[in-house]
C-alpha cells in the first residue's frame, strides 16, 4: 500500500520534473510545438487506457470523441458565439452523454464485436463531421477562435506547452488516482473476470460504462486542447487512423501503465518527425519499429522494461 | 427459517436439459451440500442459483423476495456470493485487493471524490484494507497479502476466493468444489474454514467431490444425475440410498458394494 | 427494375471482394486467434504485382499467377517473423502487430511499386452486357465467379481433405488439435498463406474495376473486418453472407437513399445487427463455462 | 533513478536526434521549406511537385543560385495530415529558419498551416486548390493554382455556350471535392445552371454505377459535372461510359488534370471535358501564345528527369519556386517581409499555369482566361472548340 502510494507520487513526481526541465534544452520553439503535441496525445491515451488497459474493454473508435472536443471549441465560438472554455465544457458533455448513450448497449459486446461496434461509432462521428460542412467547414476544415482566458490570449508553442503539459499533469493524477479506489478496483477486476466481479456485487454494465465516459471526457478535453493548440482543425482528427493511433499508443507503451500511454505518445508522435529525414523509407520503417517492440516487448514498454529492471535490481 | 429456496430450476442448452426439475432449500448456519457424478449439472444449477444463467423455468426466492432471473450483482446486494469451480480470481490484482473488491458492496463508490482523492476515499481505503487483511489471514494468506493474486498457488487461489465471497458479508455462500485440488491438510483447513462460516450463521451451499469432506461437514445433501434430484436427505440417508449408490457406481457396482 | 438490377449486381461485385476479404480474416482468425488488419495489403499485393509484372511483357494469367505466390510468401514471412515470434502475447498486442505489418507492407510497397494508380485490361473487354436494362462489366461476373470458386474451393478444402479438416480442429480447440498430433504451426502458416491467396485472387479480380494503388489496403480492410463480425467472427458462411450484405448496403444506400451517407448505413446496420445478436448472425452464442 | 545530469544528458541526446537539420546556417545559402504530401491519398499531387521542387532548385543551384545564394531545399512529407502538416510548419519557421515555403498540397494542409506562416512573417505559396486560401487574403499567403470557383465558373462558361443549362453534379466527400461542390452550387445560378441533381461518393469508392443510375434516369438532365480528384473521377468516367451515358456531355474538373486519368479511365475518357492549365497541350498551342515556351520547357524538363509525364500539379510547384525566386531577385534581400512584397508586386509572370499578375487584394493573380477548355480525343487532350 504505502509502496503503491509512493509509487503514484513519485510518478507525478517525475513526470513534473521532466516538463519543467524540458525547455531548458530544447533548441527552438519547434520543440516546444512537438513536446505539446505529445503532451496532448498522452492526454487521451491515458484516458484511453483507463478504458482499455484497467477496465479492459477495446475502443476502436475513440477518435470521434477526441473530434468531439475538437470541433466544439471550433464550432461553439464561429457559430453559437460561446466563449471558448464554455464550447470546451459543452464539448466534454457532450462526449460524456454520447458515450453514456451508446455506452450501454455497445459495452454488452465483448472483445472483437466491442472493438466493431466502437470502430463504427467513430466512422459515424467522422462521417457526420466531415459531410456537415455547413458546421464544421467539411473535409477541408474550419480555423478554431485563440482561447481567451481574462483577457489574456493562450497563443505560442511555449505557452501552449505549458498550458498542456499542465492538463496532462492533471490528467495522470486523476488516473492514478483512480488505481488505488473501489471504483479503479472495480474496474481492474471485471478485466480479469466479469463473471467474479458480479458476485460480489460489482455492476459489471455500471462500471463500464463509466470507464468509457470517463476515457471519452479525456479525449474530447485533448482534442479540444489540439483545436486551441493548432487554431485550425479538420475530420482526420476523428477518423479511424487516429483512433488506430491512439490505440497503439496504449498498447505499445504498456496497457494499464500511465506511464506507458505517455511513453506511447512520445514515441508515436516524434517517430514520424525523426523518421521523416528517410523520406520514403519512413513507413516502413514506422512498421518495423512497432512489430518489434510489439514482439520483443509484447506487454508494453514501460511494463516490460521496469519487471526488466527489477529483476535485475533483485538479483 | 428458509433463507435460500429454489423451486422446480429447469435449464438446457441446445435442446439438452442440462438441470431439469430440482428444489431445494437451506437455512442460515445450514450446510447443504449437492453431489452427483460428473455432468450431473452441479454447476450449472449454481450458475442458475447465483445469476450467471437464466433458468428456463423454476422460482428462486431469497430472504422471501423471489429473485429468479435478477444479475448477479443484484444477489450479491441481497446477500448471495459465490465462489467458481475453475478459479476466477483476478489475476493482474494482489491477494489483498481481491478481497478489497469482495468489500465492494460495503465500500462507497462514487466517482468525483475518487478521481480527485479526497480524504474520505484514502480513509475508507485503509479500512477496507484492514477488513481485507483480517479476512486473508482467516483464511491463511496474511502473508501474501501483497503478492500478485496470479503467481498464488492452487490451494491458496481457492481460499482466496473463499476470502473475497466472505469479504462481502454474504448470507448464503455458494462454494464449488472448493477443495478440488487440494491435499489432506488444506482440505482439512477448508473443512474447518466451512464449518467455521456456517457457525457464524451463514447458509453454505457446497458443491464437492471429496465424499469425506462432504460426509463429515453437510447438515443435508442433495443429490443430481443427469441434472434431475435423485436423492435428498441428511448424509446417513443419501449414504444409504441405492439409488445413489447405483448412480455413483452403477449398477453392477452397487450390487457388489451392497452384497460387499 | 432495371435500377434495381443495377444496384443489386453493384453491390454483389464491390460486395464479392468484402466477402473475399472478411474470408481471409476469418481463415487466420480460426487458426490462430489472430485478428490480421494486414489483409487489405495482400488485395493490394495481388493487384500491384500482376501490374507492375504484366507490365514487364509477362501474360497476365500468368502474371496473376506471380502476384498470388508472392501474395502467399508475404504472408508467410508475416506469420514467420511477426506472428509466430510472438506466440502467446494478448489479442491485442497481436492486433497490433498485424497493424505494423500494414504499415510496413504499405511502406515497402510504395518503394518497390510506386506511389501511383493503376489499371488492370477487363479479362472479357469492356463491352457492358445486358441484362434487363442493367449495363453490367463483363468483370463483374468474373469477379462474382471468382469469389464463388474460391468459397467453394475453400470448403471443399475443409470439409473433404484431411489438411482442412486438421484446420477445423485447430479452428475448434487449439490445444486438443495438438494433443492429437496436429501440427498448429503449419496449419497456421498455411492459413496465412491461405488468406493471403485468396486476398490477391481478389485484387487481382476487381482492379479492372476498380483500379489499384499501394494503399488500398486500409479501407478494404477496414470492410472486411465490418463484413467478417457483421457476419460472425470465425464464420466462413458468415464472413461471404456479410461482405455480400455490406456491398449491398452500400450500393442500395447509396442509390435509393443518400450517397453521401451510404457508409453510414452500413455501419448503422452492424450497430443494430451486434445489439441485437451479439456474436454477428452467424456467430455461435458462447454459453460463459464457469 | 539516475543523476540529474545523466538524465539531461539523456534528454538532450534525445533532443539532438530530433534536430537532424540543425546545422549551422551557411552565409550564403537560404533556406526555402516545403511540406508536401508526398505519401498518402494526395500524393499524386504531392509527388510531381516534390521532384518538380527538386529539380528546379538543383537547376537554379548549378546556374549559381539566387543574387549569388544557394537555395537549400527542405522537404517534409505530411502524409496527407493536417496536423503533421502544422508541426513540420513550425519545424521549417522555428528550426530549419526558413525565409519562405512552397507547398502544402491539399487545402486542408494549408489551412493548417496558414496561422504557422502568418504568425511568423514568412511567406508561404500553397499549391492548394480552394479558394479559401486567398479569400479573404492573408498578408503572407500565396497561391498558384487557379481556383475551384474558377474551375465551376469555366465549365459553366462552356456549358452556356452550348446552351446546356440542366446539370447534374457527382462529387467526391474529398477536400477537393467537397469545396469544388460547394463553389458550384454557389456559382450556378450566375451562369442561369440548375442542378438537377446532387451525388457524392467517397475518396475510397471502388463503384459509382448506383449514383450515376439516379442521375442517368433524372429527367431534364443535359450535362454532368464531376469535381473530384484522385482515381475516384476515372472511376466514375468509367461507369459514366458502361452505364452508356456517353451522349450526355461529361466534364471534368482541373484536378484530374494529369495523363494517368486518361491512362486509367481508357476509352471511356473519349470526349470528356475539363478546364486546365495550358501545360497540358503544349504543344497544341499556337507560336504566339505566350505560355508556350514555358510550358513546353518544363515539359521537357520533367519528363526527362523523372520518365513520367507531366502533370499540372508539378506545375504549380514550378509556377510557385519562380514566382518566389523572380521576387527574391527582385527584393534582393533574403528578408521574408521584403520578399512578400515583392510576391505581391509579381506581375506578368508566365507560369505553366497562366499569366500571373499580383496584387494586394489578388494573392492568386489569375483569371478565367488562364484556363483553357480541354476535350479528351484519342487518348490525348486536345483543346475544345468552344461552342461545339
Amino acid at each position: 500500500m504505502r509502496a503503491l502510494v509512493n509509487q503514484r507520487f513519485t510518478t507525478l513526481a517525475i513526470l513534473a520534473v521532466v516538463i519543467a526541465v524540458l525547455p531548458l534544452i530544447f533548441p527552438s520553439s519547434y520543440y516546444f510545438r512537438v513536446a505539446s503535441l505529445v503532451w496532448v496525445s498522452a492526454l487521451a491515451a491515458i484516458g484511453l487506457n483507463i478504458l482499455m488497459g484497467q477496465a479492459g474493454q477495446v475502443s476502436l473508435g475513440h477518435a470521434a470523441f477526441f473530434g468531439i472536443g475538437a470541433y466544439a471549441v471550433a464550432i461553439g465560438p464561429a457559430h453559437l458565439g460561446l466563449p471558448t472554455w464554455a464550447a470546451l465544457l459543452i464539448g466534454a458533455l457532450l462526449s460524456a452523454a454520447l458515450a453514456f448513450l451508446v455506452g450501454r448497449p455497445i459495452l454488452r459486446l465483448k472483445g472483437h464485436y466491442l472493438a466493431i461496434a466502437t470502430l463504427g461509432l467513430g466512422v459515424l462521428v467522422a462521417l457526420v463531421i466531415s459531410t456537415e460542412s455547413r458546421w464544421t467547414g467539411g473535409p477541408d476544415g474550419m480555423p478554431v477562435a485563440r482561447l481567451t482566458l481574462f483577457g489574456w490570449r493562450v497563443t505560442g508553442s511555449d505557452t501552449w506547452y505549458w498550458v498542456t503539459g499542465g492538463l496532462l499533469l492533471i490528467g495522470a493524477w486523476i488516473a492514478l488516482n483512480l488505481d488505488e479506489t473501489p471504483t479503479g478496483r472495480a474496474f481492474r477486476a471485471l478485466h480479469d473476470s466479469e463473471v467474479a466481479a458480479q458476485v460480489v456485487g460489482v455492476d459489471v454494465a455500471r462500471f463500464k460504462l463509466q470507464a468509457f465516459v470517463i476515457a471519452a471526457v479525456y479525449a474530447s478535453l485533448a482534442g479540444s486542447a489540439l483545436a486551441m493548440m493548432n487554431g485550425f482543425i479538420n475530420p482526420d482528427q476523428a477518423g479511424f487512423l487516429h483512433s488506430v493511433e491512439l490505440v497503439t499508443m496504449v498498447v505499445l507503451g504498456g496497457l494499464g501503465s500511465v506511464v506507458g500511454s505517455i511513453v506511447g505518445a512520445a514515441l508515436l508522435v516524434t517517430l514520424p518527425q525523426v523518421l521523416t529525414v528517410f523520406h520514403e523509407y519512413e513507413h516502413l520503417l514506422l512498421g518495423l519499429i512497432i512489430i518489434v517492440s510489439m514482439i520483443f516487448m509484447r506487454s508494453g514498454i514501460v511494463p516490460t522494461l521496469s519487471s526488466l529492471f527489477f529483476q535485475r535490481t533483485r538479483s | 427459517m428458509t433463507i435460500l429456496q429454489a423451486m422446480d430450476i429447469g435449464i438446457s442448452f441446445g435442446g439438452v436439459k442440462a438441470v431439469d426439475g430440482v428444489s431445494f432449500s437451506v437455512s442460515p448456519g445450514q450446510i447443504l451440500s449437492i453431489i452427483g457424478p460428473n455432468g450431473a449439472g452441479k454447476t450449472t444449477l449454481f450458475n442458475v442459483i447465483s445469476g450467471v444463467y437464466t433458468a428456463s423455468r423454476g422460482t428462486i426466492h431469497l430472504s422471501g423476495e423471489n429473485v429468479t432471473g435478477l444479475a448477479p450483482h443484484n444477489l450479491a446486494t441481497r446477500g448471495l456470493s459465490r465462489t467458481f469451480q475453475n478459479l476466477q480470481i483476478f489475476q493482474r490484482m494482489t491477494a489483498c485487493e481481491n478481497v478489497m473488491v469482495g468489500r465492494h458492496l460495503r465500500e462507497k463508490c462514487s466517482l468525483l471524490p475518487a478521481l480527485f482523492r479526497m480524504p474520505a476515499v484514502t480513509r475508507q481505503n485503509r479500512e477496507t484494507r484492514a477488513a481485507a487483511l483480517e479476512l486473508l489471514s482467516y483464511v491463511g494468506l496474511k502473508d501474501s497479502a501483497d503478492v500478485l493474486a496470479g503467481s498464488l498457488p492452487y490451494g491458496a487461489c481457492k481460499r482466496l476466493e473463499i476470502a473475497r465471497a466472505l469479504a462481502a458479508e454474504p448470507r448464503v455462500l455458494l462454494l464449488d468444489e472448493p477443495a478440488a485440488g487440494c491435499n489432506a491438510v488444506e482440505t482439512e483447513e477448508i473443512d474447518h474454514l466451512i464449518r467455521q462460516v456456517a457457525d457464524r450463521g451463514v447458509a453454505v451451499v457446497l458443491v464437492e467431490h471429496d465424499m469425506k469432506l462432504v460426509m463429515k461437514i453437510s447438515d443435508r445433501i442433495l443429490v443430481l444425475e443427469r441434472g434431475r434430484p435423485l436423492a435428498e436427505g441428511s448424509p446417513r440417508e443419501v449414504r444409504d440410498n441405492p439409488k445413489v449408490l447405483e448412480a455413483y457406481l452403477g449398477r453392477h457396482g452397487a450390487q457388489e458394494a451392497a452384497r460387499a | 427494375m432495371a435500377e434495381f438490377l443495377q444496384f443489386l449486381i453493384s453491390g454483389l461485385t464491390v460486395g464479392a471482394v468484402y466477402a473475399l476479404v472478411a474470408l481471409g480474416f476469418t481463415l487466420i482468425y480460426n487458426a490462430s486467434g489472430v485478428v490480421n488488419f494486414a489483409q487489405g495489403e495482400f488485395v493490394m499485393l495481388g493487384g500491384m504485382v500482376t501490374v507492375f509484372v504484366s507490365a514487364a511483357g509477362v501474360p497476365l494469367p500468368l502474371a496473376a499467377l506471380i502476384a498470388v505466390c508472392v501474395a502467399v510468401v508475404i504472408g508467410l514471412l508475416l506469420h514467420r517473423f511477426a506472428i509466430e515470434p510472438a506466440r502467446g502475447a494478448s489479442a491485442v498486442t497481436l492486433i497490433i502487430i498485424t497493424i505494423g505489418a500494414s504499415i510496413l507492407l504499405r511502406g515497402i510497397a510504395q518503394i518497390v511499386f510506386d506511389k501511383q494508380f493503376h489499371k488492370l485490361p477487363s479479362f472479357s473487354g469492356d463491352t457492358p452486357v445486358d441484362i434487363f436494362g442493367a449495363a453490367v462489366q463483363p468483370q463483374s461476373f468474373w469477379v462474382l465467379g471468382g469469389a464463388a470458386v474460391v468459397v467453394l474451393g475453400l470448403y471443399a478444402f475443409l470439409e473433404r481433405t484431411v489438411l482442412g479438416k486438421a484446420v477445423l480442429a485447430t479452428a475448434a480447440n487449439r490445444l486438443a488439435a495438438r494433443l492429437v498430433g496436429i501440427n498448429t504451426t503449419t496449419i497456421m502458416a498455411l492459413a496465412f498463406g491461405g488468406s493471403a491467396a485468396i486476398g490477391a485472387i481478389a485484387g487481382i479480380l476487381v482492379t479492372p474495376i476498380t483500379l489499384t494503388s499501394y494503399d488500398v489496403g486500409t479501407l478494404l480492410a477496414l470492410k472486411g473486418f465490418a463484413a467478417a463480425m457483421l457476419g460472425g467472427m470465425g464464420n466462413p458462411l458468415g464472413a461471404v453472407v456479410g461482405g455480400l450484405l455490406i456491398g449491398l448496403l452500400e450500393a442500395f444506400g447509396a442509390g435509393y437513399l443518400s450517397s453521401t451517407y451510404k457508409d453510414a448505413f452500413a455501419f448503422l446496420v452492424i450497430l443494430v445487427v451486434l445489439f441485437a445478436a451479439p456474436q454477428g448472425l452467424f456467430g455461435r452464442r458462447a454459453v460463459e463455462r464457469v | 533513478m539516475k543523476s540529474p545530469s545523466t538524465l539531461k544528458y539523456m534528454l538532450a541526446a534525445s533532443a539532438i536526434s530530433l534536430g537532424f537539420s540543425n546545422g549551422a546556417l551557411a552565409q550564403d545559402t537560404v533556406k526555402i521549406g516545403s511540406v508536401l504530401s508526398v505519401t498518402g491519398p494526395s500524393s499524386f499531387l504531392g509527388e510531381p511537385e516534390d521532384k518538380t521542387l527538386r529539380i528546379y532548385v538543383d537547376q537554379i543551384n548549378a546556374a549559381g543560385g539566387v543574387a549569388g545564394k544557394k537555395i537549400e531545399l527542405v522537404i517534409y512529407d505530411d502524409g496527407g495530415d493536417a496536423n503533421k502538416a502544422r508541426t513540420f510548419a513550425t519545424r521549417l519557421i522555428e528550426d530549419d529558419e526558413v525565409i519562405a515555403m512552397v507547398g502544402g498540397t491539399s487545402t486542408g494542409s494549408t489551412m493548417a498551416m496558414v496561422p504557422v506562416f502568418e504568425d511568423a512573417q514568412v511567406p508561404f505559396i500553397s499549391l492548394a486548390g480552394a479558394i479559401e486560401v486567398v479569400d479573404p487574403v492573408r498578408k503572407f499567403v500565396f497561391k498558384t493554382p487557379h481556383t475551384d470557383k474558377m474551375a465551376c465558373e469555366k465549365i459553366f462558361e462552356d456549358l452556356k455556350k452550348r446552351n446546356l443549362t440542366k446539370i447534374g453534379m457527382i462529387s467526391g466527400t474529398d477536400g477537393f471535392g467537397a469545396s469544388m461542390r460547394a463553389q458550384c452550387v454557389k456559382v450556378a445560378p450566375n451562369y442561369g445552371m440548375q442542378i438537377v441533381i446532387d451525388e457524392t461518393y467517397g475518396p475510397r469508392d471502388s463503384d459509382m454505377t448506383a449514383q450515376l443510375t439516379k442521375i442517368k434516369n433524372t429527367a431534364g438532365l443535359q450535362a454532368v459535372v464531376n469535381p473530384g480528384f484522385g482515381q475516384g473521377p476515372a472511376i466514375v468516367t468509367r461507369n459514366y461510359a458502361q452505364l452508356g451515358m456517353t451522349g450526355t456531355p461529361f466534364y471534368q474538373s482541373h484536378g484530374v488534370a494529369s495523363k494517368s486519368f486518361i491512362d486509367l479511365a481508357g476509352a471511356a475518357a473519349e470526349g470528356v471535358r475539363l478546364p486546365a492549365a495550358a501545360l497540358l497541350v503544349g504543344d497544341k498551342l499556337p507560336e504566339s501564345d505566350p505560355q508556350k515556351k514555358v510550358v513546353t520547357e518544363y515539359k521537357k524538363t520533367y519528363e526527362s528527369a523523372t520518365k513520367q509525364p507531366v502533370s499540372t500539379f508539378g506545375g504549380h510547384a514550378y509556377d510557385g519556386l519562380f514566382i518566389l525566386v523572380e521576387a527574391m531577385k527582385r527584393a534582393n534581400s533574403t528578408d521574408p517581409k521584403k520578399i512578400r512584397d515583392e510576391i505581391e508586386k509579381t506581375k506578368g509572370f508566365v507560369g505553366t499555369g497562366g499569366i500571373v499578375t499580383m496584387s494586394a487584394t489578388d494573392h492568386l493573380g489569375l483569371d478565367l482566361s488562364a484556363f483553357r477548355m480541354l476535350e479528351i480525343k484519342g487518348g490525348d487532350w486536345n483543346l475544345a472548340e468552344s461552342g461545339s
